[in-house]
């Protein structure tokens, strides 16, 4: 496929990537995206060419009348002949038309089926989409080895992952524009995304569809890791919360299961089993926190539960009021929770 | 510009009758657009049964009489009302009038059996989707028999009065009539839907 | 009543008495109750073009607004409350306040002289279709100065803008107001439709008609049989939200994507309930300005008809990425696809007019070119959505908000920014400034381009669309920064716009009958048109009726002075048939409305405001169409 | 004429807002203060902190805040015992006849220190603003008649008529019909 090289050499400057990971429609990262980015480019291609020759026809027709004409010129006659000639080309014109936007119709409907034609076994993750969070269920055959973690979706390389799309409030959209298109997270209706990462990598997600106030701040990224890291990675997470290092971390562990945190979060190992926000228990080890709003360090954990209206406001997530050194406890404890 | 007068329209009546007459016309494109609401509303009932387990569901399905009696008022005045299109044709005031009358009589019955037929869906509109949807069909076609049996009792009034003997009273009387048609036809698929077998 | 003899023709008196008598007749009293009385479509029509374009002036402020909160990473200018109202009342104002009813108006002054009649079919709907509009678009805007500007977007996808994600009547404002403006719709439409079928000049065939009048024909056709599924739509939410029925909620049986498809079976139609007049008018001002008639009439027409017909065959195109089945959507990307076909049609035969035309360049025609360069690359992009697994990539990103500017600015404001200048003239008897407006041309051609061309770029860098900000770490700030600059080049532009606008009505050069040497009716009375537009209406005897007669135009004589009296022409071959009468002034249309408003607004609150509401509009509505004996009443 | 027609405006301005206006984030002093009621010996009624009635009771009557306090009134699990507020193991709160009384501040009290006979303290598990925002909400439900700021239903199963059906409690056994 050397035209696909070409027309993707010819885009990639356009898709400049950011450090959160990239998120561009113009930097596949997996056969999905890829004949997708090369289906951007036929078209770019098929119709700049055609908006091109309209134009140079619209062009040359002003020009090869261009003369100083008045409103108040008399109108021309028109020339029978001539005009049946010019019906003829007009006719040409639009048969071409037609060959044009069949011949998009039919590759449009070559490159749906290359998308859902799918081999191996696939990874299948369960995603919620909340207001403005992103809950993220891996599933496995045996239901005691199933994992619950939130807006970060880790996958392995090279193996395709099924994601099973719902909403627990109103629409969402899941686009990873750098591994596959978008899909709709409906209230009361079930959607299926199928994407294959080929490279190691972390790429950036956002919600596509106005979801409400803070529709902005609801991100996600996909990390893939080569599939030996990923196994490992999934039984990290599959074990309960890290136990306090020191007393800081076992001070801000009482916070954490005695204050308000507990009512929504879950963090396995302690009291805390709130089920209302996003699983605490290995948040440290997340890139982000807040759905792709700070990047993961105490610093910005510590601003987030400080003041979570100011960060992201309307967001579901209350000002608890906490004593600075409860603060600096509960964002120690946090960030040790890899 | 100069004109050149190359017509003379004098001899032109005064007021169209038929497809001479722009109300009859506006009747009728209206009659597309509520039609086309209509239309509408019963493809969202479709849509919206073709989704459910079982129809009619979360409810017992509607007592009958109160849909068959308001079917069988409203085909029945189908008969007096082409009289009276008729008889407006003829520009025959006194039968017109005494039409008219039986004409609202007949639109005031099927109105309160109508009443009755809202309780007898045996489903309130906040129980569910398909409460919802029946009684929205119910009242959108109620709606539009308020206005036709308004109308006929507003034209009913005015041919007692000094403008009753005028071409374009007639002109209204025949629209109205054709209205009505329209209101039972549309009557009939909306019937269907809320009665019909549980097949269809 | 008015001191007119009693059944005076105006073949029985000589050409000024006719004038002087029939401007007696046809007259719109001064003052305040008369203004609010009139029922004459010029009138009405420019006051339905003022405020639309008002809109258009609110509307832009609200764009400009967005662009400066989204110039920078984490903007602050507007808070995410705020921006979310904003970008719903600038979708929400352009279109159903802005875009539709601006055509619309200009149909409503501008078909009834094209066609050669004195006023609009049923000219008292028009009046209360203004006044409904007015108050619909009040509606939203005090609403917003109260803090309860809907914030759904203009789409209000449920359960987003259901009863429980919405609290408060911010929704049910933006639904209710979607009555209010497709009410108005319809009425115009109903109006166009029986305009055009039974008030045509005599001799105005079928093949006679101006192409605009087609293009408004065709788009009331397409407002009849589309606008009732949002009138559902909307009704079926303000009745989930206000008496708890459950349309839209999955749990009882609802369905979410029920509202999508109600939406779009409008929503898409919208777009050519906005575009086809455009092409009209494009059609219309063509001639003009290339110095012959336009090519392929019959094709014109037809490929308007297609598109009427295939716009309701591609909703579905705007659902791609809610999981529909896969068949389905490959059906819909080939309709999809197949509409470029009729639009194509459209932009060969205006080639083939240039080919052998003689340009005039004047601003009209700077529009109609800008029109080309930019609705040609909109189109291209249309093609681009319509392919499902390309639209999965660009739906609901900046792509998409460039592509549908493209089309509806390049394809619609900008000929109609053409009309404008066009017939100014017309409508004011003066002159808009030709130097202005090259720069207003200019300006808005070049700044809208680069206001929105790189946002093709940002929706494939992955930047989705209604946020309200973007994190700085993202790579999008500089070309974000880039394009709300090029803005402010696209406000200049309009600013001039209106300038000239307003100065040209004090201070342009009169303008003369027909100051372009058009070829149709309009041009053929005084500008501005006289109240009853013709003294005698015309008879037609081609499709380009001024330039077949430039020395005299055939008219027909014969109708009363003392009466509104207007020619009732066949449908098919505008053979007349009766000298029909057209209604007085009356307060009725205004209070019809004003107690209709009442009864909407109220339901927003109660639903008992239906039943009691109905009682004045009852009223009013009786009062309106009670005979009150004058000669309009004679059969 | 004129100066009349801006009082009005002033007047709608300021209805307007109050009942619509989304304050997303409360300042950390107002929410403190928001804490300082003053209830009465026996735990019914009192007097409302003053920065209450200086913001002028936006917990009862502004729409965001009762919707918020309806989503709170869930994911709270008020439920639980309350049911929709037809009473299951904890009294029901349809009829609006409760034992500690409607008053604003005796429903704080109760939400945040707790009653005896089982309802839990809320102290640790809710903020000041969220209680007040459920006490808002509660009051709706035991309200004679909708509030035009009133939530209305949730998309969810129909357990109760919808909130802006009220009186609710007369309609509590749902008839068939009208």
């Amino acid at each position: 496929m050397r035209l696909r090289h070409l027309i993707v050499s010819v885009l990639l400057p356009l898709a400049a990537g950011g450090c959160a990971g990239s998120q561009s429609a113009l930097d596949p990262q997996g056969p999905n995206a890829a004949s997708l980015a090369w289906l951007i480019g036929a078209f770019t291609i098929v119709c700049g060419i055609v908006w091109l020759l309209v134009m140079i026809v619209v062009g040359v027709a002003l020009l090869r009348r261009r003369g100083a004409a008045e409103p108040a010129d008399t109108p021309l006659a028109e020339d029978p002949g001539r005009e049946r000639r010019k019906g003829a080309v007009v006719l040409a014109a639009v048969l071409a038309t037609v060959v044009i936007v069949t011949g998009l119709t039919v590759i449009s409907y070559l490159a749906t089926h290359s998308l859902t034609a799918a081999s191996g076994e696939p990874l299948v993750v369960r995603l919620r989409g909340y207001q403005w969070w992103w809950e993220v269920t891996y599933t496995s055959p045996s239901p005691d080895r199933f994992v619950t973690s939130a807006n970060e979706i880790r996958v392995p390389v090279g193996r395709p992952v099924r994601l099973e799309l719902s909403a627990a409030d109103v629409i969402h959209s899941f686009w990873v524009p750098s591994l596959a298109g978008k899909q709709d997270l409906i209230p009361g209706r079930d959607n299926q995304l199928t994407f294959t990462a080929e490279r190691p990598g972390i790429y950036r997600a956002q919600c596509a569809e106005f979801c409400g106030v803070q529709h902005a701040r609801m991100a996600l990224v996909v990390v893939a890791l080569p599939p030996d890291e990923f196994a490992a990675w999934l039984d990290g997470q599959l074990r309960d919360a890290a136990t306090p290092a020191n007393e800081e971390e076992a001070a801000g562990r009482e916070v954490a299961s005695g204050k308000a945190c507990a009512a929504c979060h879950t963090i396995r190992g302690t009291p805390a089993a709130g089920t209302l926000g996003p699983d605490l228990t290995h948040v440290a080890s997340r890139q982000t926190i807040a759905a792709g709003t700070l990047p993961t360090t105490r610093g910005s954990l510590a601003a987030w539960i400080a003041d979570p209206q100011g960060v992201k406001p309307g967001n579901k997530m209350p000002m608890v009021p906490l004593s600075a050194d409860e603060l600096r406890a509960v964002s120690a404890y946090m960030a040790s929770l890899k | 510009m100069r004109e050149r007068v190359c017509a003379d329209l004098s001899g032109l009546p005064l007021h169209g009758k038929g497809t001479a007459s722009p109300t009859f016309w506006g009747t009728l494109v209206f009659m597309l657009l509520e039609g086309s609401g209509f239309a509408l509303m019963i493809a969202v009932y479709l849509y919206l049964r073709s989704l459910a387990p079982a129809w009619p569901f979360g409810a017992p399905p509607p007592d009958l009489w109160p849909g068959i009696l308001v079917t069988v008022l409203l085909l029945a005045s189908l008969v007096p009302n082409y009289c009276v299109k008729r008889w407006a044709g003829h520009e025959d005031l006194r039968k017109v009038r005494i039409g008219l009358v039986i004409m609202s009589v007949l639109g005031i019955a099927p109105l309160i059996v109508r009443g009755f037929e809202f309780a007898a869906l045996n489903v309130s509109w906040d129980s569910n989707a398909y409460g919802s949807v029946i009684w929205m069909l119910l009242a959108l076609h109620t709606t539009h028999l308020i206005t036709d049996v308004g109308d006929t009792l507003v034209l009913c009034a005015l041919m007692f009065t000094r403008h009753g003997p005028n071409r374009r009273r007639f002109g209204d009387v025949e629209d109205n009539a054709m209205y009505w048609v329209f209101v039972v036809l549309t009557w009939l698929p909306i019937y269907v839907c809320l009665y019909g077998p549980s097949w269809l | 009543m008015t001191g007119i003899p009693h059944d005076l023709r105006d073949t029985e008196v000589d050409r000024d008495t006719v004038e002087r008598r029939l401007a007696e007749t046809w007259r719109t009293r001064r003052g305040f109750w008369g203004a609010i009385a009139t029922v004459d479509h010029k009138i009405i029509g420019r006051r339905y073009i003022v405020t639309a374009f008002v809109f258009l002036l609110l509307g832009g402020v609200l764009g400009l607004l967005m662009r400066w909160q989204l110039a920078t990473p984490e903007g602050r200018a507007l808070g995410p409350d705020l921006y979310n109202q904003v970008f719903t009342m600038h979708g929400a104002n352009m279109m159903f306040l802005f875009a539709v009813p601006v055509m619309e108006a200009m149909a409503v002054y501008l078909v009834p002289l094209m066609v050669g009649t004195r006023n609009i079919a049923f000219p008292r709907l028009n009046a209360f279709s203004y006044w409904i509009y007015l108050a619909g678009g009040l509606l939203l805007w005090v609403a917003f100065a109260l803090d309860m500007g809907p914030d759904i977007g203009w789409f209000g996808y449920v359960p987003l803008s259901g009863p429980q994600y919405a609290p408060g009547k911010r929704a049910d404002i933006w639904a209710q107001m979607i009555t209010f403006t497709e009410i108005a719709a319809l009425a115009v439409a109903v109006e166009i439709v029986v305009t055009v079928f039974k008030q045509r000049a005599p001799g105005m065939t079928l093949d006679r008609i101006p192409l605009f009048v087609w293009a408004m024909l065709v788009t009331s056709f397409i407002v009849m049989l589309a606008m009732p599924a949002i009138m559902v739509g909307s009704t079926s939410l303000i009745l989930d939200r206000l008496v708890g029925t459950h349309f839209f909620n999955p749990a009882e049986g609802g369905d979410v994507l029920l509202w999508q498809h109600l939406f779009w079976f409008f929503g898409h139609p919208e777009v050519y309930i906005i575009f086809l007049p455009a092409t009209g008018m494009i059609s219309s001002m063509l001639p003009a300005f290339v110095r012959r008639p336009v090519f392929g009439y019959l094709a014109l027409v037809l490929s308007m008809v297609t598109i009427g017909i295939l716009s309701f065959g591609l909703w579905v195109h705007h659902m791609f990425t809610t999981g529909l089945p896969r068949l389905g959507e490959s059906f819909f990307t080939a309709s999809s696809m197949a509409i470029a076909v009729p639009a194509g049609v459209q932009i060969f035969c205006w080639i083939a007019t240039l080919w052998d035309g003689r340009p005039v360049f004047r601003t009209p025609f700077l529009f109609i070119l800008a029109f080309f360069f930019t609705f040609v690359l909109g189109g291209m992009t249309g093609v681009m959505v319509a392919s499902v697994p390309l639209d999965t990539q660009v739906h609901d990103t900046y792509f998409v908000v460039a592509h549908f500017h493209y089309v509806l600015i390049g394809g619609a404001v900008f000929p109609l920014l053409g009309a404008v200048y066009y017939w100014y003239p017309k409508i004011v008897g003066r002159m808009m400034s030709e130097r202005l407006g090259r720069w207003v041309a200019g300006l808005i051609f070049v700044g809208f381009n680069l206001a929105f061309f790189p946002m093709h770029i940002l929706g494939l860098q992955g930047m989705p669309r209604r946020v309200y900000t973007y994190q700085a770490d993202l790579p999008w700030g500089p070309l974000n920064m880039f394009v709300s600059l090029s803005s402010l080049m696209l406000a200049a532009g309009f600013l001039l716009f209106f300038i000239d606008a307003v100065r040209s009505a004090r201070s342009g050069p009169p303008a003369g009958d027909n100051p372009w040497d058009s070829p149709s009716l309009e041009w053929a009375t005084t500008s501005p048109p006289p109240p009853y537009n013709f003294a005698r209406i015309p008879v037609v005897t081609g499709p380009s009726p001024l330039w077949e007669n430039r020395d005299e135009l055939p008219v027909a004589s014969g109708l009363r002075l003392d009466r509104r009296e207007i020619v009732i022409t066949s449908v098919a071959d505008a053979v007349p048939e009766a000298r029909e009468s057209s209604p007085r002034d009356s307060l009725w249309p205004f209070w019809a409305a004003l107690t209709t408003s009442v009864l909407l607004i109220g339901s927003i609150f109660s639903p008992w405001a239906v039943v009691w509401g109905s009682i004045p509009v009852a009223i009013a509505l009786i009062g309106w169409f009670w005979p009150k004996g004058t000669p309009e009443d004679e059969a | 004429m004129k100066r009349r027609a801006a009082l009005v405006m002033a007047v709608a301005m300021l209805v307007g807002c109050q009942r619509e206006q989304r304050d997303l984030r409360l300042d950390p002093p107002v929410a403190a203060a928001l804490d300082q009621v003053a209830p009465t010996a026996n735990g019914i009624g009192g007097a409302p902190p003053d920065v209450y009635v200086a913001l002028g009771g936006p917990y009862e009557s502004n729409a965001y805040n009762l919707g918020e306090g309806k989503r709170l009134y869930t994911w709270f699990n008020c439920k639980g015992c309350h049911a929709d507020g037809g009473g299951a193991s904890g009294p029901a709160l349809m009829d609006g006849w409760w034992r500690y009384g409607a008053d604003p501040v005796s429903l704080f009290v109760s939400l945040r220190d707790g009653r005896p006979n089982g309802m839990p303290a809320y102290r640790d598990k809710l903020t000041t603003e969220q209680i007040w925002q459920l006490v808002g909400y509660v009051q709706t439900i035991g309200m004679a008649s909708a509030t035009t700021a009133a939530p209305s239903r949730n998309d969810e199963m129909q357990s109760r008529p919808a909130e802006n059906r009220a009186p609710a409690a007369a309609d509590l056994p749902t008839p068939p019909s009208r």
